[in-house]
């Protein structure tokens, strides 16, 4: 069988990529993009140990599923905060929202 | 087979398949490859636009219409996502379950209603 | 932070090229739709592409030879379209038409405007989208209509059969049984397109306040034909200013009220119907008789510095033919006024505001040929 | 010379769209893992394992290293796309296919509408001094202390236990009530936040355009 | 809803009525007797030579100029101790079929009644691979009132 | 006189083409009749040279030389011949038959034909109809953008020849100015039944030329 | 997990084995449904369709097919290459994929998985990412504009799609379409969901892109959508996925609703006729569909969306709440028929209301007497 | 006034519009005459309609007239086109139509071959748009202030020259036929 670091790892290096994605990267979209794969990361975490140590409860299961379903919801709610800011700054830099009022 | 396995090996099949598309595709497009003609022509591989040079490159804004329907879509996805679990087990847990579901539902519905009347379901 | 090369950012509205060639442009209109997610901001219609000097080519022909061209021009209702033409040459030449070959003509004309809408039923059907039942149909009955005009002219679209004066020759001696055996598969056809699409919700749906023009509009921009009256304004040059028989003749002239898509095509069918009740009655009258006047001219020649502006009704609208002699037997300068031109400068005002899908049935409905237009 | 091989100048477009993508990365990983495979030195699910984990790493890379945003986004359905083959092998039928369903189907197609919509092609190029070696050095420190600490520790489980939907819907709706509602609305108030957001306001649009 | 099941009412009805094609490569339909498909010269049977004179009178009048005709006295004429009335012969004819437009001038403007158009199949099958094949000359344009082929029709 | 290479190699050429491409007659007649007037319209030139189709190479005739090209050539134009697809286009009344012919009665879907929007998918274009000089680079640019092998056929006096209109100057006079056309259809318009029987003649075409290089 | 031969373990052999089946199978289901349907839809214009290729033409498709192999495939220049050279794989794979859990007959299945509606689900909502990439890569306007109301119009089905398969699996209690078929072989679930029959089929076909729902391929519009640029083989792909997921789409139905093979016979008869059973069954769906097609003009983008958002979602979940109600609470099951019926009715008001908007704006055709113009 | 010898009652029209006719003179043009009152009319009498000329310096003037005045209501515009008359000009023709008041009326306007500009009677119609795109490039006639004058039939690069005009030439045919098929009388044999 697969031993359960290999899942860590995986989520470790998904976050890891996810982190510089968010760092490096200039677009709104992209950094979404990237916190998606940070989001992937953790969700296989919890799963990944529901699967290996919680043999009757999976509540990690049923968290990595709250995870999907939160990270849906906040995809939804950014794009709209960035749709907002490409229209009004007609760009989607995040660079271009350090104003807080325009 | 351990449950475990057969899960394993149900989806086994599933990379199959996927594998075996693949490789449909590819086979074709060498079949394709060998069998077509081909030439070199430039005028040939300009864009298609009823017989007329292309006006301007083709990528520029396609409304957000759309994309207020996708917010839409997911929101709705993530609530038959939570419906998916319910709709087998709600019977063995009992009427509590289902008002449950039926609260989530209503919730959810007064979003839709809330995206109605914000005209969000409205094209202009 | 400097950003070099940023990317243009720009809000550019989507331009659709529609057409020369695209199933839905009814030949070789084009059009480029500004687009603002679906939403049409601007349409910018462009014709010519089909110019072909027909008015020119006249003027180098003499009367007889004309007739093919004005067929060639509006090409759905070549019998319309000879009789302007032939009606402004006998305006000018004095000539006295016998009544048998008006009557006929008279027929034939009516038979064409019905195979002139059934082809814009059907184009229209596949404009909204149906796949390509409405057009199969459309052509079913349209078959039988142009056997019969293949049975009397010889040709299938080009009859080249009225001349100036009457009528080539003689139409065959089973000529009433045949078009009464024709009424009736055209009035079974006319049922099946009321029953395809008339109260279909998809359909409604798709036509019904699109593409609205008022009636003051579409006087201004000087439209006719059905799209006129379907906003609401009962010109019928048959009714207004007759010629022919059309006043000796019992019909009436359906007008819409809404001057939507479907009102156009509403008024069209019922603009058929009429058709019907027409082509029965001129065949009750249809009496024997001479087709040519007695004396004909074996060349025919105009007095100089006359002119004619002469008008029927075709089926898309005011045929026109303005026709300057100058001596002669060729025409000095032959004008087509074309109905399809003034109702197609519509377009635009009709389908801004509209979604795209909409300007495609809108220029479906105008029902355009495009060889008319462009000539 | 080359010129006169009967090789088509077309020939090597196979080559770059299926061909580089499976044949030049992932065959030689799948050829090796079937051949491990056969030898018995893995087993089937390590080697999906390994075949998900390379899909997940050049997804991933690709997410954050591509230029093309669209492209990007492509690369991330490869990644998430893995990432429920992942889940399959922790035993959780139904988290893989709400994985595709939800981010296959939903989120990327909304990142594509947002891209469309802005549209945005490309990641621009900063010139005066870019984040990029800064969060090269954050990730890599933050990535080796994850791994450190994930290989460090003993875990001492080693087998998969298996969920049935059935089980898993239970539990949602027996001890996860109040949760599930809440969740219910935070969507809510996604939906409507997102629709106040990006809904297009008229009166504003034109303001823009006029000045 | 109503409507929509009126159509697929509509469309089942003329699923049930049968197709109406006509099976064209197969069965030859009969043309009507007046179908115009391209001007074709008539022989005069009792004379052994074509009718037409070459009198240019259809060259002059075809509105696109597709006829070429070549006139030259007639050998058999009554004077050169013939049987034919006629001074005058058609010496070379040629009518470029892709270029007619089937307007029946030439037939109506002839006096001999020399012309006629074509209503049989054979004017329709015409398709060549060559347009220089589209110009018809003398010999091809006699050959099917020679063999009888064709039933001209005439407007009275 | 001996040629030099050039000439030699110009005149392989267009031996070549000739066998290759034997219906598609010379454009112009010969510079000193008085055919076709030269254009006097300084920006007519460009607009409307003539296409000179590349004859498309398939790799098979390489890698199956001899016998067993021999069944390949055979299957791929038997398929090739039972489903041509044109692409709809119809440019004036000729197009009115030509829909006439796709219509229930003459139904050219028995022969496999059905027509395509886009040129991408299309094997035959039909040319029915007045092609204008405004319209010409847009005919030109639509045979262009189909994907060989591909096939014209003129229907019509107007694309033959610019048939009734070709006095006019605004006309293109024929389609084979521009394009090469492979079976020309007479008639103005030329019946349904010519149509099917010009869509035979193509056929018969296709099965003889199967195994000639660039045009299958 | 030892049981294998040289490590190989059975159950990949077995997969392999029943994928190349599926494969034939799928390929000459493809070509007779595209035989098929030109037939139909000839006899429904009265015309012939394709006769002269082979026996009755029957050979047609795979003229067309060997033809299209030997077509040369271009890409525009302008085109993003890697967009535009996976799409096609990303299209077809998805559609084929469905195929693991479609069941023919009793144990004539590749996978019964558990999860079979939500993995059927899963996949078909990834096919349209393919289209999206179709759409985008091509570089040309109209495929951009048929990615895109693709990609919207097979979001918003999806989810009446789906919801109406949770109804369905309500009534079974099971995602397992084994489980699902078996469950029927007294009662076909049919009559218990008359609503949700409805539904399936009219979100069955706005996924498949079929007539009324045709918007993002429509001819007279985008010129076949996002395939415009697309030729030869690559195309015809695209084309074998459609049909291939048209098959799907008529198994699914046949499973789901009528009871697959096992009503009304059971399970105890011969595979032949449970054979026979299915596809008669799946042909009444594709039947259903081609004589829509022949028959319905095509919607417009805005009334498609606002069809499925403000029609047919609130009343698949008004369903399953009812379903769950009745389920929950014991209740017998004909109260399901009556309210799917009432709903149904419910469903065909809500249509009609939709297409008159207001009675103002209705327009008639009224006619003039004699007396001419004004 | 030229006039009503070419014009016979009995020439074939039909019965109504003989009525027509016959009331032209009574009653369309003494309307005209007064409503016109303030510009330079000039009678004619055409076939079926009545024809007018008005000179260009007033045409525009006189078109608003005509369409705003009650008594006649020209609202619709049928056709506006022009004839070449070589060397005495080009003559603008209007063929205006009152739908309320069921008349017509032909108005022409005569431009000098060396000058040939008009108003534009978008103005007035908006039909008009068109139809002047139309004439201005088949006729070279330009129209001031004309709203969009772009060409509408003609190729872009095409519009240097006038098709309409008496003096553009026709194409050659060419022949396929004949001679330039290489025959040749001389070798037929022919006893010339
Ligand atoms: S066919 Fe008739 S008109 Fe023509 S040349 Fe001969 S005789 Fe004269
Ligand atoms: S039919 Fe007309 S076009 Fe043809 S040759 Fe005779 S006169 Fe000329
Ligand atoms: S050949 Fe005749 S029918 Fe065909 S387009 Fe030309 S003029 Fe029209």
């Amino acid at each position: 069988m697969i031993p359960l670091e290999n899942f860590l790892i995986l989520s470790g290096f998904l976050f890891a990529v996810g982190l510089y994605g968010v760092l490096a990267r200039r677009s709104a979209i992209l950094i979404l993009m990237s916190v998606e794969l940070m989001l992937a990361g953790v969700a296989i975490n919890f799963a990944a140990f529901a699967a290996y140590l919680d043999a009757d409860g999976f509540s990690g299961m049923i968290f990595a599923l709250f995870v999907i379903t939160v990270a849906a919801a906040e995809v939804g709610l950014a794009l709209g905060i960035v749709l907002r800011l490409f229209r009004e700054r007609r760009t989607s830099y995040v660079d271009a929202a350090n104003t807080l009022k325009w | 087979m351990l449950p475990v396995e057969e899960l394993f090996s149900n989806y086994v099949a599933v990379l199959i398949a996927g594998i075996v598309a693949f490789f449909m595709v590819i086979t074709a497009l060498i079949a394709s490859r060998v069998l077509a003609p081909f030439s070199e022509e430039r005028e040939k591989t300009t864009t298609y636009e009823c017989g007329m040079l292309p006006l301007r490159r083709a990528s520029t804004n396609v409304g957000n219409r759309f994309y207020l329907y996708a917010i839409l879509f997911i929101i709705f996805d993530v609530e038959a996502v939570f419906i998916f679990p319910w709709a087998v087990s709600f019977i063995g847990i009992g009427p509590m379950a289902y008002w449950t579901m039926f609260t989530f539902v209503i919730i959810l519905g007064l979003g839709l209603a809330y995206a109605w009347k914000k005209g969000a379901l409205q094209w202009r | 932070m400097v950003i070099e090369s940023a990317p243009d950012f720009e809000t550019q509205d989507l331009l659709i090229n529609v057409g020369p060639q695209h199933p839905s442009t009814h030949g070789v209109f084009r059009m480029i739709l500004e687009v603002d997610g679906e939403i049409v901001k601007d349409l910018i219609p462009h014709i010519g592409y089909l110019h072909r000097g027909a008015e020119k080519l006249c003027e180098n022909n003499d009367f007889r030879q004309g007739v093919g061209y004005m067929d060639r021009t509006e090409y759905l209702a070549s019998h319309n379209a000879e009789l302007s033409y032939v009606m402004a040459v006998e305006a000018l030449a004095e000539l006295e038409v016998p009544e048998r070959a008006q009557w006929i003509r008279m027929i034939l004309c009516e038979l064409n405007r019905l195979s002139s809408h059934f082809m814009f039923l059907g184009a229209f059907g596949v404009d909204v989208g149906v796949f390509g039942t409405p057009f199969i149909y459309a052509w079913r009955e349209r078959e039988a209509l142009i056997d019969l005009f293949e049975e009397i002219s010889g040709d299938r679209m080009m009859y080249a059969y009225f001349r100036a004066g009457g009528l080539a020759w003689e139409v065959p001696g089973n000529f009433e049984e045949r078009v009464r055996e024709v009424l009736v598969s055209t009035r079974q056809g006319m049922k099946d397109f009321d029953n395809l699409l008339t109260r279909n919700e998809i359909f409604l749906a798709r036509t019904k306040n699109v593409g609205i023009i008022s009636a003051e509009d579409a006087i201004e921009l000087g439209m006719s034909g059905p799209t006129l009256r379907a906003s609401g304004v009962p010109l019928d040059i048959r009714k207004s200013e007759p010629y022919m028989y059309y006043d000796q003749i019992d019909f009436e002239v359906p007008i819409g009220t809404n001057g939507d898509v479907f009102d156009r095509y509403l008024v069209r069918l019922k603009e058929m119907e009429q058709s019907v009740s027409i082509i029965e009655q001129c065949l009750e009258r249809l009496n024997d008789g001479p087709i040519m006047p007695e004396r004909m001219p074996r060349m025919l020649r105009l007095p100089e510095g006359q002119e004619v502006y002469i008008r029927t009704e075709a089926p898309r609208g005011e045929y026109g033919i303005y026709l300057v002699s100058k001596g002669g037997n060729k025409p000095w300068r032959l004008k087509v006024r074309s109905a399809c031109l003034s109702n197609l400068q519509a377009l635009r005002k009709m389908s801004v505001g509209q979604y795209v899908a909409d300007a495609i049935i809108i220029l479906g409905s105008i029902d355009i040929v495009l060889s008319e237009v462009d000539r | 010379m080359f010129e006169r091989l009967p090789v088509p100048a077309q020939f090597d477009r196979l080559i770059v769209a299926g061909g580089i993508v499976t044949g030049v990365i992932l065959g030689p990983v799948f050829l090796v893992l079937l051949s491990l495979l056969l030898v018995g030195r893995i087993s089937a699910p390590e080697l999906v394992f390994w075949l998900g984990f390379t899909v997940i790493v050049i997804g991933a890379l690709g997410t954050v290293l591509l230029q093309n945003i669209v492209h990007a986004a492509f690369a991330l359905i490869a990644a998430l796309i893995g990432v429920a083959a992942m889940y399959l092998l922790l035993a959780s039928e139904f988290l893989a296919l709400v994985q595709v369903l939800v981010y296959g189907g939903g989120v990327v197609l909304l990142i594509i509408f947002a891209l469309m919509m802005t549209n945005a092609q490309d990641d621009p190029i900063v010139t005066d001094g870019s984040q990029k070696p800064f969060a090269f050095i954050v990730t890599l420190l933050f990535g080796a202390v994850l791994v450190a600490a994930a290989v460090n520790v003993q875990w001492g489980a080693e087998s998969v236990s298996l969920i049935t939907f059935r089980d898993f819907g239970t539990r949602l709706f027996h001890d996860f009530m109040v949760p599930v509602i809440i969740v219910g609305v935070l969507l809510d108030i996604a939906l409507s936040g997102a629709i106040v957001n990006a809904r297009p306001n008229i009166e504003e649009h034109s303001e823009e355009t006029t000045q | 809803m109503r409507g929509i099941v009126k159509s697929l009412a509509t469309t089942m009805s003329t699923f049930i009525r049968g197709p109406v094609t006509r099976g064209y490569p197969s069965k030859h339909r009969e043309l009507p007797e007046r179908d115009r498909a391209f001007p074709l010269l008539l022989w005069d049977k009792d004379i052994d030579e074509p009718f037409c004179t070459g009198c240019h009178a259809c060259e002059r009048a075809c509105p696109v100029e597709c006829m070429t005709v070549i006139m030259k006295d007639n050998p058999n004429h009554e004077s050169q101790d013939g049987n034919s009335k006629r001074r005058k012969i058609v010496d070379e004819f040629w009518i470029d079929y892709g270029r007619c437009m089937r307007c029946n001038i030439c037939v109506e403007v002839c006096n001999f009644e020399a012309i006629a158009m074509n209503n049989t199949w054979s004017g329709h099958e015409t398709s060549v691979y060559d347009r220089a094949d589209l110009v018809m000359d003398l010999p091809q344009l006699m050959a099917q009132s020679k063999s009888d082929e064709i039933q001209e029709w005439v407007a009275d | 006189m001996a040629l030099t290479p050039t000439e030699n190699t110009a005149v392989s050429a267009t031996t070549e083409t000739d066998v290759t491409t034997p219906s598609v007659p010379a454009p112009v007649i010969s510079p000193d009749s008085p055919g076709i007037a030269p254009s006097e319209h300084p920006l007519e030139a460009p607009r409307l040279t003539p296409i000179t189709p590349q004859p498309g190479k398939a790799l098979y005739r390489q890698l199956l030389p001899g016998i067993m090209q021999v069944p390949a050539d055979l299957l791929l134009a038997a398929s090739r011949k039972s489903s041509l697809w044109p692409m709809t286009f119809g440019l004036a009344c000729c197009a009115i038959e030509m829909i006439a012919t796709y219509m229930a009665h003459y139904d050219l879907d028995r022969f496999g034909i059905v027509p395509w929007p886009s040129p991408r998918q299309s094997d035959v274009m039909i040319v029915a109809g007045t092609v204008t000089k405004k319209m010409a680079p847009a005919v030109k640019l639509l045979y262009e953008q189909m994907p060989n092998p591909k096939w014209v056929i003129s229907m019509g006096a107007c694309a033959t020849n610019g048939g009734p209109y070709t006095r006019y100057d605004r006309v293109l006079q024929g389609v084979d100015k521009v394009i090469p056309v492979d079976v020309y259809v007479p008639g103005c318009p030329p019946r349904p039944e010519a149509l099917i029987d010009s869509f035979l003649a193509l056929q018969d075409q296709i099965m003889e030329e199967r195994s000639v290089e660039g045009r299958s | 997990m030892n049981n294998g031969i040289y490590g190989i373990e059975i159950a990949w052999l077995d997969a392999v084995i029943r994928l190349h089946i599926i494969v034939g199978l799928m390929t000459v289901v493809v070509m007779g449904l595209i035989y098929v349907e030109r037939k139909i839809l000839a006899r429904f214009q009265q015309r012939l369709g394709p006769t002269r290729t082979g026996p009755a033409g029957l050979l047609q498709s795979v003229a067309d097919g060997l033809k299209l192999v030997g077509k040369e495939d271009l890409r525009p220049r302008n085109a993003d290459p890697w967009t535009f050279e996976l799409a096609p794989y990303m299209v077809f794979i998805p559609v084929f994929l469905g195929f693991v859990i479609v069941p023919f007959a009793f144990g004539m299945q590749v996978r019964i998985l558990e999860l079979g509606l939500i993995y059927f689900v899963a996949t078909s909502s990834l096919g349209i990412i393919g289209w999206v990439m179709a759409g985008w890569g091509s570089d040309n306007r109209y495929a951009m504009i048929g990615g895109m109301r693709a990609a919207a119009q097979g979001i918003s089905y999806e989810l009446p799609l789906v919801l109406s398969l949770i109804s369905v699996a309500m009534v079974s209690q099971s995602f397992n379409l084994n489980d699902i078929v078996l469950s029927q072989s007294t009662y076909p679930n049919l009559l218990w969901q008359p609503l949700v029959l409805v539904i399936f089929i009219i979100a069955g076909l706005a996924e498949l892109n079929r007539t009324p729902f045709d918007i993002p391929v429509g001819e007279s519009e985008v010129v076949g959508g996002p395939f415009v640029e697309y030729s030869g083989i690559r195309w015809s792909f695209f084309f074998l996925a459609e049909y291939a997921a048209l098959f799907i789409m008529g198994l699914i139905f046949a499973a789901v609703f009528m009871g697959g093979w096992a009503w009304p016979l059971g399970e105890e008869l011969g595979r032949g006729w449970q054979i026979l059973l299915v596809t008669v069954k799946t042909s009444l769906f594709i039947f259903l569909i081609f004589w829509i097609r022949a028959s319905v003009p095509r919607l417009r983008i805005d009334q498609l969306m606002a069809f499925s958002w403000k029609i047919l979602l609130p009343l698949t979940f008004v369903q399953v709440l009812i379903n769950g109600a009745v389920l929950v609470y014991d209740a017998p099951l004909w109260i399901l028929t009556i309210t799917g019926l009432v709903g149904i009715v419910v469903l065909v008001r809500l249509i009609e209301r939709a297409v008159r908007p207001s009675p103002a704006v209705n327009s008639e055709v009224v006619s003039v007497g004699n007396e001419g113009a004004p | 006034m030229t006039s009503d010898e070419n014009v016979d009652t009995t020439n074939g029209e039909e019965a109504s519009e003989i009525a027509v006719v016959d009331s032209l003179e009574d009653t369309i043009w003494p309307l005209i005459n007064r409503v016109l009152s303030s510009v330079d009319v000039t009678p004619e009498r055409g076939s079926i309609d009545l024809i007018t000329q008005i000179p260009r310096s007033d045409i525009i003037r006189a078109l608003q007239i005509l369409k705003d005045n009650e008594e006649v209501q020209f609202n619709y515009l049928r056709c506006l086109t022009a004839v070449d008359n070589e060397s005495d000009g080009v003559d603008v023709v209007y063929h205006l139509y009152s739908i309320p008041k069921n008349i017509n009326l032909t108005v022409k306007v005569n431009l000098p071959v060396d000058d040939k500009t008009i108003g534009t009677a978008t103005e007035v119609w908006e039909a008009a748009n068109w139809l002047e795109r139309e004439t201005a490039e088949m006729f070279g006639i330009t129209f001031n202030n004309h709203p969009d004058p772009r060409t509408l039939l003609m190729p872009e690069d095409m519009t240097d020259t006038f098709p309409l005009l008496k003096s553009h030439p026709f194409a050659e045919i060419e022949i396929l036929q004949g001679e330039l098929l290489g025959y040749d009388r001389e070798n037929q044999g022919d006893d010339e």
